[in-house]
């Protein structure tokens, strides 16, 4: 395995820093009647590296998905860098420029080329003059070595280079924190090596990440905690070594095996 | 002779909203039923029944109805066909409505995913069963929102038929408006018999459109 | 068309507007009355034959008429001489003057006049045609579809005056209120004829005898009397062709 | 055959024709340009978080919807007087039709801006957008490239709408038509390359559509 | 890996019938000016059970899809139980009644109930009654093991569920070959081995099967022949043991390394 040297590296770079940049606590989220997250309680230290799993509909996405409030949620709070997610509308668009995203369907924006979709948003949040966005999004596209697609458009991409367009888009807003939902289960086999290579190397420059992903050669070799979750509630939490070997729960043991065993 | 606006009124504006609603159902009937064979003409496999069927769909959706009626009325005895302003319209209406219903469907027929289709030929299934089977089914599904829209448009364009003697709402409407002198409360009055058909059916419509928004 | 085909038929069938009080329009209680329509009602009786009325408009009578739909018309129609080139006329059964109505606070006895004002008509009709040839200078054209709108237009306020036949008034001054509105000046009187297909000449013949007779015995003046509230033209034309039947210029 | 068809007479109309044709053209293009404008504004205050001007957007989507043409350009022209608001009949006739394309443009542009995958307005929040930046930037020009065939068949529609403004005296191509014919009593010839005038008018119209669709909308999509 | 002691069975069955139910000779394809099978030559025996892999857009489903005349092809000949696929409508017919097929994305029909869509070939195609339509449609759905599900509408299961329903009703019109595209690959992870089973135990009865999947454990342990595919050309066959063990092509070594190595 590719990565495995890599994560000794990893691990040095993350000790250093231990106040949290993430803080969720008591978080309860409905959709109408249904309890979609159940009192979920978690702290990501700067630099830290979360992998989720779970089932599907366990609620992976939808708390990922309230830390940058895309989705609202009915009680708790999430404090990021500081920033409380309070009820005002400033806190939310300060939060979501310090967040970057990036979604299982790419969600990159078909009319604007590759270049576009990158310069989009340093223009119209962070008001930086053309010419630097453009610069800036160079700079980005050459980190996820597509810089030679700048001009074309996504369609014009195979998934696992719109992926990393994606990624690119999301640090052109140089973002403190990385989110991350299914990044890869959209993409063809042979595409999923080039997406992870370029996460890998995000981790090894500290970047803070929270991803949902069932890639477990990833999680082993990058995460410095997993979480598995299931029916809305964060049911283990440990760094990988322990998650894999001896998971506490039996949820978590029947999960694996599924995931694992064909 | 001039007379107030009263029940007289009232009551023969009702009776023009029934036969625009006769005139609306000859439309659709005969319009479903050759916009059904225009759409498979639009969908099928050779180039030129596509093109013949293109063609007859610009001509009807470039041309003013009031026109298309005009011509078939006035121009078939010209020919020497005479009809009945009952058979004349019937053609009329149905040629319009099947152009635009046939494109309508033609949409539904090509949003149906292309692997249902594939999936009918893999079992086996010919041409008339693959398309009554499986495909058409869903394609009036997913056209069904503006189907009803086009329904809409298409009671209200039945005013049209006044031309060719017909007495019906907006005629009837008319007709009171200039023996009252009172415009504005007869065609107020038309205009609500009109919201009152319409109205309905466009709400129907929405709910249908958000239903597939929501189920695709 | 034969006068025989229609007896044969045992069914005339008419031409006739149903919304123009008060020639042709549903009373109260629903039946289908006016002048022009009680006018073809004894041409029917005298042919002793049934009558069906087919409602036409202005727009499409002609047509109607030319495609066979059909075998004549009564439907407020003067004779002009380019409607003589299409259609062939009875002589006419009754005058029709066509006048100008405007505000009573509006000073018009003349084209001259109408300077800086707003005008409109009934589209296509000889009040229309008059104001297009003589193109007062200064004054605006509206046209409208029928005679309904143009009133509407007038009461409105949407125009200053209307061209009109005279019959106009008492409906405007039923609906605005007496005083409000006024004959200005009159235009023309009109005749209007019976019009059939242009080959049905025998057909045309038999209705001139039908007319002469009508108007021979007062029958055609009384009823012109009930419905139009005026004296009928003592000396109408005896024939629907040449120029003798054609609009006479009433000099203001 | 009862009737003698004669195209020869109406050759020397066709300055009036041209004009018309001129006229109704004019009329559609600048109705339409103006409904797209108030389809948008209704767009945006359907989807706005006051209340008032989701119902005021809804009301006016519906009462044109469901209400024919006529009665609309009736109630401008001949009822808004009696309230002392009085317009040309030119005016009228532009603000009916702007006004009935908007409604019609607003419910289209709906459907396409409903059509554009949740995931997009995700993406563009999650870069710290503005909801009304991420219409401007993200969704408007997608949602147009769907609703194209839909937009640009409403303003053909729009088009042969104009024939019914001919009612309240506006000068366009059915009432130059129907002036013609009071002269010559030709109705079929008239008809006829009245009917053809419009055909072209509309074909015209489509070929534009096109061009605008190919300089526009021509991103690659799957 | 439940499936390794099947291997030995599911190999017995097999050797005994050694006729070529499926030959394909100088199959060329093209899209347009694309050429998207070059050249295909191959035979499956009866209860062969062929599986394809190669990296995307390399002409696997393009090639069987050719099989049953879902695509047109341009030159070469495919013979299905000895039916020849020429011009001939008639041929068409009577092939695809004889060959069933799974698709990536199910294509059930939305329209219809589970048991309504298995009912319909057998009564259109092979005018079956509906009372004996509808046994054959419940022996079937017993197989695939979900006749509860029998009168709900498609919408209304799970990916694995439906994927099951859909071999169920290719099953329906008894197929002598089975083709199967990416059967498994737009199902979550957790519902991928109830679909692998089914498959597996289609395979132990001696079903002929033509499979397109990444699956390698499936492939490994059920096939008798592992096909390579890339630029429109077979460019390995193997059993597998040898595919995996010892690739002759530089090509195909690449491609697994990239799909087992994450
Ligand atoms: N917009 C919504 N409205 C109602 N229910 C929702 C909505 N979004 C998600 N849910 C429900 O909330 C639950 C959690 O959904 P979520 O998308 O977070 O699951 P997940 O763990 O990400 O699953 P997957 O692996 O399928 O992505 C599910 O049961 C889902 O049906
Ligand atoms: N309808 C079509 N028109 C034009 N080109 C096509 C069409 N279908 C497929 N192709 C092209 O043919 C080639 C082979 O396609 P095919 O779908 O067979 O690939 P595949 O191996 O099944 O890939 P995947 O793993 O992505 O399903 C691809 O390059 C594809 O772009
Ligand atoms: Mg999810
Ligand atoms: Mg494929």
């Amino acid at each position: 395995m590719a990565s495995a040297q890599i994560h000794a590296h990893v691990a040095d770079t993350h000790k250093a820093n231990e106040e949290p940049i993430i803080t969720i606590t008591g978080l309860q989220k409905y959709y109408g009647a249904f309890h979609a997250l159940k009192n979920i309680n978690l702290e990501v230290a700067k630099g830290g590296r979360i992998v989720i799993c779970g089932p599907s509909g366990s609620g992976k996405s939808t708390m990922i998905r309230c830390v940058n409030r895309i989705e609202e949620f009915e009680a708790g709070s999430i404090v990021v860098d500081g920033i409380s997610l309070g009820e005002s509308l400033k806190n939310v668009n300060a939060v979501r420029a310090e967040v970057g995203m990036v979604f299982q369907q790419f969600n990159l924006f078909p009319h604007l080329t590759v270049l576009e979709n990158c310069m989009l948003a340093p223009i119209r949040v962070r008001k930086v003059p053309r010419k630097d966005a453009e610069a800036i999004a160079m700079t980005y596209l050459e980190r996820v070595r597509i810089p030679d697609q700048a001009n074309k458009y996504p369609a014009q991409l195979s998934g696992g280079q719109q992926q990393r367009v994606a990624i690119a888009r999301a640090l052109c807003m140089t973002p403190k924190v990385m989110l991350f939902d299914e990044p890869t289960s959209a993409l063809d086999p042979e595409m999923v090596k080039e997406v992870l290579d370029t996460m890998v190397s995000l981790a090894q420059e500290g970047m803070t990440m929270l991803c949902v992903t069932h890639e477990m050669g990833f999680a082993r070799s990058v995460a410095d905690q997993l979480i598995f979750m299931d029916g809305g509630e964060i049911i283990e939490k440990a760094p990988p070594e322990e998650f894999f070997s001896a998971p506490k729960s039996e949820r978590t043991r029947n999960f694996l095996g599924q995931i694992l065993n064909h | 002779m001039i007379r107030d606006f009263g029940l007289l009124e009232v009551l023969s504006i009702l009776q023009g909203m029934w036969t625009t609603l006769a005139l609306s159902a000859v439309a659709f009937i005969g319009g479903g039923v050759f916009g059904t064979l225009v759409a498979l003409a639009r969908t099928s496999a050779w180039k030129w029944l596509r093109a013949l069927a293109g063609a007859y769909i610009d001509f009807f959706q470039g041309t003013p109805m009031l026109m298309q009626l005009f011509l078939v009325y006035y121009g078939l005895p010209v020919f020497g066909y005479h009809v009945s302003a009952w058979t004349a319209v019937a053609i009329g209406l149905t040629l319009h409505a099947s152009a635009f219903l046939g494109e309508i469907w033609r949409g539904g027929i090509q949003a149906v995913p292309k692997g249902q289709s594939e999936a009918a030929s893999a079992l086996g299934l010919r041409y008339v069963s693959r398309m009554r089977d499986v495909v058409l089914p869903q394609a009036v599904k997913l056209s069904f929102a503006p189907t009803i829209g086009f329904l809409v448009q298409l009671i209200k364009g039945t005013s049209l038929a006044a031309i060719i003697g017909f007495v019906e709402l907006s005629r009837s409407a008319q007709i009171a408006a200039s023996t009252t002198y009172k415009p504005l409360i007869a065609y107020g009055l038309a205009a609500a018999c009109y919201f009152a058909i319409c109205f309905p059916l466009s709400r129907l419509s929405a709910r249908y459109e958000r239903r597939f928004a929501t189920n695709t | 068309q034969s006068v025989q085909e229609i007896k044969d038929r045992k069914v005339l069938k008419a031409g006739v507007q149903v919304a123009q009080v008060p020639w042709g329009y549903t009373d109260e209680s629903g039946k289908l009355t006016g002048f022009d329509v009680e006018f073809v009602r004894l041409i029917a009786k005298e042919l002793g034959v049934d009558v069906e009325f087919v409602p036409v408009t202005p727009a499409n009578r002609i047509a109607t008429l030319l495609t066979g739909q059909v075998d004549m018309l009564a439907a407020v129609m003067g004779i002009f001489p380019d409607r003589q080139k299409v259609v062939l006329f009875s002589r006419p059964y009754c005058n029709n003057d066509n006048v100008f109505i405007g505000r009573a606070d509006l000073k018009a006895s003349g084209w001259d006049d109408l300077n800086g004002a707003r005008v409109g008509v009934p589209r296509g009709t000889p009040q229309d045609k008059a104001v297009t040839t003589a193109n007062p200078a200064g004054a605006t054209i509206q046209r409208f579809d029928d005679d309904a709108s143009t009133v509407q237009a007038l009461i409105s306020g949407q125009v200053d005056l209307i061209g009109a036949a005279f019959t106009q008034l008492g409906n405007i001054e039923k609906v605005a209120g007496p005083g409000k509105f006024e004959q200005k000046f009159v235009l023309s009187r009109v005749f209007n004829g019976v019009a059939v297909r242009p080959q049905s000449r025998e057909f045309a013949d038999h209705l001139n005898g039908v007319i002469g007779k009508l108007i021979e015995s007062g029958e055609l003046s009384a009823l012109y009397k009930q419905w139009i509230g005026k004296d009928m033209v003592a000396e109408l034309p005896t024939t629907g062709e040449g120029d003798a039947p054609l609009p006479v210029e009433i000099p203001n | 055959m009862t009737y003698q068809f004669d195209f020869g007479v109406l050759l020397p109309y066709w300055p009036q024709f041209l004009h018309a044709c001129l006229l109704t053209l004019w009329l559609a293009a600048t109705a339409v340009v103006c409904g797209f404008v108030i389809g948008i504004a209704t767009v945006l205050a359907r989807r706005s978080g006051m209340a008032v001007l989701r119902v005021v957007a809804l009301s006016y989507i519906e009462v044109i919807r469901n209400t024919p043409f006529l009665v609309q350009v009736f109630f401008i022209f001949f009822g808004l007087p009696t309230i002392g608001i009085s317009f040309t009949p030119w005016t009228a006739a532009f603000i009916a039709l702007s006004l009935n394309c908007g409604a019609f443009s607003a419910e289209i542009i709906r459907g396409g801006v409903d059509s554009i995958p949740r995931g997009q307005f995700e993406a563009g929040a999650a870069l710290g957008l503005t909801p009304l930046q991420v219409f401007r930037y993200i969704i408007l020009k997608p949602a147009l490239r769907i609703i194209y065939p839909a937009l640009s068949g409403q303003f053909i529609l729009a088009l042969l709408t104009t024939s019914i403004v001919s009612s309240i005296s506006a000068e366009e191509l059915t009432s130059t038509a129907q002036l013609i014919d009071s002269d010559l009593f030709r109705s079929f010839e008239i008809y006829i390359v009245a009917t053809f005038l419009y055909f072209a008018l509309s074909m015209i119209f489509s070929f534009i559509f096109k061009g605008i669709d190919r300089a526009f909308f021509s991103y690659p999509i799957k």
